[in-house]
């Protein structure tokens, strides 16, 4: 599914952010990636939906491979996959549920299905009471969840979600992590960068530490159950 | 269609920066037009002068009119002539107390020669074709002298060559300057939208669907700018026959409907380039 | 130092944000505001600062009423503020410390006081080594952490913070919540929106907690004992 | 400065934009410089030929020339008058003799009658002034006629006066219009810069401090556009005179810098005007 393969990514300004990472994720799998701010896992994230090429190393990620892959792969890859950013990214002039149905709108989905599609997608996070709202009339934690639900929307093989929970109370937590396991379970492999180690030890998912741009610890790994 | 749901969006978002976008356009091809205007109307002028174009063979003073007369059937079977007509000597006279009026006692004594005056047709009023059509003129007997104005055609020639190598130099360099500006106006809004479309992009949006809402707005502003430079053009060229009291031609129909296509073209080309560009620059 | 009586906020779009709210903090205290996303924490915020103004009743903060304030008013008072937003709101064509040190800038810091207070704010957040990037290459938590900077800097009477540490580690939040602290025990008041219950319940600092627009429980009120 | 820091990163980031600006600028005042180049040189033309109004009394045929030598001096007198020069029969005769050249036979006779010719001094040239001395002169008893042109001064004065309503309008209406188009090039400037006023704003810049960089930019936008407009007048002048052999006169110094000057208040116009309503819109 994602596999990085000696991965260093390097920013001219700022020095290393990933040095020869190597991290396989398999289909269906559910992994959540931790470490201290700035240790590299939004860019293990953009690596992976190649926002961000790697310095050196290959990304391939479902067959599309960083190294080969042209403009037009790469926009087919990401309408297979759920993102959620960090920075939500909405567009600002569209209601909730514009924002949500415009993600269905570029793949081409039927326009008949696409109401029906937002509307689920939109009461999975608790938002269907706000589908008319544009995201500066929402509070954080509801641009948060309409973020979720547009990565949601599009049922993707692959779901990479960072840090979805920052804005969200403890209820609300809970409620996105619930539907996050269920839709791994109906086979959606998730990927789910994160500060909330409660959620982390909660559950017995795979775990993968970053610090400095180095793995420090996966708890696939042979011999991690130290 | 999501498309034109953006373009209305985006038209209703910057209305200062889109009626600056229109009215370049429409400054662009109205400069344009105004040369097209001139252009037109240098044409019609050399079409009327053309028609007086005219190739007097003059006879020897009394020759008889039967030769003369069958030398002009012949001409008139020349590809090139429209008409070839016998002017005797006494017609000649009298066509000249007429043009000359009060002076005309001067003539009393019928000293004009008899002529063969000829018109050319369409197409073949160039300097060459006169210039043939009178040397084998200059072939029959009678003849004294061929008189054709040569200066005076090239002259008009060259004005007229002028005018279309001017015509198509300065069309073109407009219309680059058109695209400019468009392209121009378009990268603005384009910057307006960047992060936008930046973000079409993560959600998997290929270029061309990225691309269309702005060619579509590209297209419309195009259309307007054109339209609008027809309505110009057309009350500059009012305002000249107005106030210069210059009788002046408007486009044909299908001239007018091809500069409105032409404003649409501009505005897709300069829109095109310009998200072009952009996304090539990004991701 | 900051006084809501009978404060009601409607927004025409999406109803009633803040109904019949009445809160007081005073000088020097330690605020958290709490409760479920959409609950008005930020609204409550918003208006402390005069960002937003009330739909009915009035809001003072240090004097300044929100019924008769200028523009110059609420100029001169942001001045004196502090405040971290949810969204950071960063500038971002400058860098880190551009940005902190735009906030000096702003109220006519004597130039040559600029760099070491810009520096030393960095250095309390942790993000020295970042002082030159632009937002943009910053990770979330840094970029945060330079919105606290920002909210540092200028020595606020009152600072306002709205989750400040969604984006941070546990070790990076308790770093950010003892500064918090430093910075209350030199006499700042200080209001905290959060949705981090360990922080709320590691301290006995006074706790407000909201739902659908209305306090719903208030540590400092008679009988908050239960 | 940070200020000017703020237009430098704000020059750069949007080239295209503001080289928009700055032509759009360069051409309003453009427009306004080739017509005041215009209305300087209708001024220049209309010294030379108002130099040439001149009143003449002729006297009665067999006057003599004491009586009309002892009114010019009286005339010189006038405060209106700049010269007053008698012309006696013979000098008259000698003076259409040279002026016709090969017709002089016809005036053997010598009919023509002796005059007083007078000039006027500038500011006393206008219709009314010319009538007055006229009719003043009209007063002499040997005089039997006083010619001046009436018709010919009223039509130049005429003239004058449109072309000075004119140019005040003109002007005012192409300042407008360049004060308008600065505005909306500085009100997209600002809307790319929305989110940074919003969040100076909130950390409690005041509106001049957010302003400040944007007049700044207006005026350095506005100098540019006026030298800019200079040079393109001149070069306009420069060609005009070569192709057109025709000789004309430029702006005086002074009018130059004030022309940049006006680009430059245009300029800072123009922003203060958008930036306010921007600034009072929001929060
Ligand atoms: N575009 C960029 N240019 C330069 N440096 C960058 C860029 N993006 C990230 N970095 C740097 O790379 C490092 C890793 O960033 P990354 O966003 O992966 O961290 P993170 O683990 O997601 O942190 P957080 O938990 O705070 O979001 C950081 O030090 C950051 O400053
Ligand atoms: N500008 C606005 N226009 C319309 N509605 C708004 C606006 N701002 C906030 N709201 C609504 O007001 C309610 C309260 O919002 P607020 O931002 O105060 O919530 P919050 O407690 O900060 O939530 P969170 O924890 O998610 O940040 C929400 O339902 C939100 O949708
Ligand atoms: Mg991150
Ligand atoms: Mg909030």
């Amino acid at each position: 599914m994602i596999r990085l393969t000696h991965v260093t990514k390097t920013y001219a300004r700022s020095g290393t952010a990933l040095s020869d990472v190597t991290l396989r994720v398999g289909k269906g799998e559910f992994v959540f990636l931790t470490g201290p701010s700035g240790a590299g896992k939004s860019t293990i994230l953009k690596l992976s939906y190649l926002e961000e090429m790697p310095t050196s190393g290959e990304v391939k990620v479902s067959g599309v491979s960083s190294a080969t892959a042209s403009r037009n792969d790469v926009a087919k890859l990401r309408r297979k996959l759920g993102i959620v950013f960090q920075d939500f990214r909405l567009l600002e002039n569209r209601t909730a549920e514009q924002n949500v149905s415009f993600a269905l709108e570029v793949i081409g989905t039927p326009k008949a299905n696409i109401p029906n599609k937002v509307a689920r997608a939109l009461t999975q996070v608790g938002l269907a009471s706000k589908a008319n709202a544009l995201p500066r009339e929402l509070s954080g934690g509801e641009q948060q969840r309409v973020a979720i639900a547009r990565a949601l929307v599009n049922d993707p093989f692959l779901l990479i979600a960072d840090e979805p929970t920052g804005n969200l109370d403890e209820r609300a937590t809970r409620g996105i992590f619930q539907l996050l396991r269920e839709i791994n379970a109906a086979g959606t492999a998730v990927v789910m960068a994160t500060h909330n180690l409660e959620l982390v030890r909660s559950s017995d998912f795979r775990t993968v530490e970053l610090d400095h741009g180095k793995i420090v610890f996966d708890s696939a790994a042979e011999g991690a159950a130290s | 269609m999501s498309a034109w749901r953006d373009v209305g969006r985006d038209l209703r978002r910057a209305p200062v920066l889109n009626m600056l976008t229109v009215t370049t356009i429409a400054f662009s091809l109205f400069a344009f037009g105004l040369f097209g205007l001139v252009a037109v109307n240098i044409r019609a002028a050399l079409l009327k002068v053309e028609e007086r174009v005219e190739i007097r063979a003059f006879a020897t003073e009394g020759t008889d009119v039967a030769p003369i007369a069958a030398a002009a059937r012949q001409v008139q079977g020349y590809p090139e002539v429209m008409s070839a007509t016998v002017v005797t000597e006494q017609q000649a006279l009298a066509r000249a107390r007429q043009e000359l009026g009060e002076f005309s006692d001067v003539f009393e004594e019928g000293f004009l020669p008899a002529s063969i005056d000829v018109r050319l047709k369409e197409g073949h009023r160039d300097p060459a074709s006169v210039k043939a059509v009178a040397t084998r003129m200059h072939g029959f007997d009678f003849v004294d002298d061929v008189r054709f104005g040569e200066e005076w055609i090239t002259q008009l020639y060259r004005l007229r060559n002028i005018a279309f190598v001017a015509g198509v130099a300065l069309g073109l360099s407009f219309a680059g300057v058109a695209v400019i500006i468009i392209g121009a106006t378009i990268r603005m809004a384009i910057m307006a939208r960047a992060r936008e479309i930046s973000i079409m992009r993560l959600v998997g949006a290929t270029d061309g669907y990225i691309k269309r809402p702005f060619l579509l707005e590209g297209m419309l502003k195009g259309l307007l700018g054109g339209m609008l430079a027809i309505a110009m053009t057309y009350f500059a060229m009012k305002s000249i026959e107005h106030y210069l009291h210059f009788e002046t031609v408007f486009f044909e129909r299908r001239f007018v409907i091809l500069g409105v296509l032409a404003g649409a073209l501009l505005g897709v080309v300069g829109s095109s380039l310009s998200v072009g560009r952009h996304l090539r620059q990004a991701i």
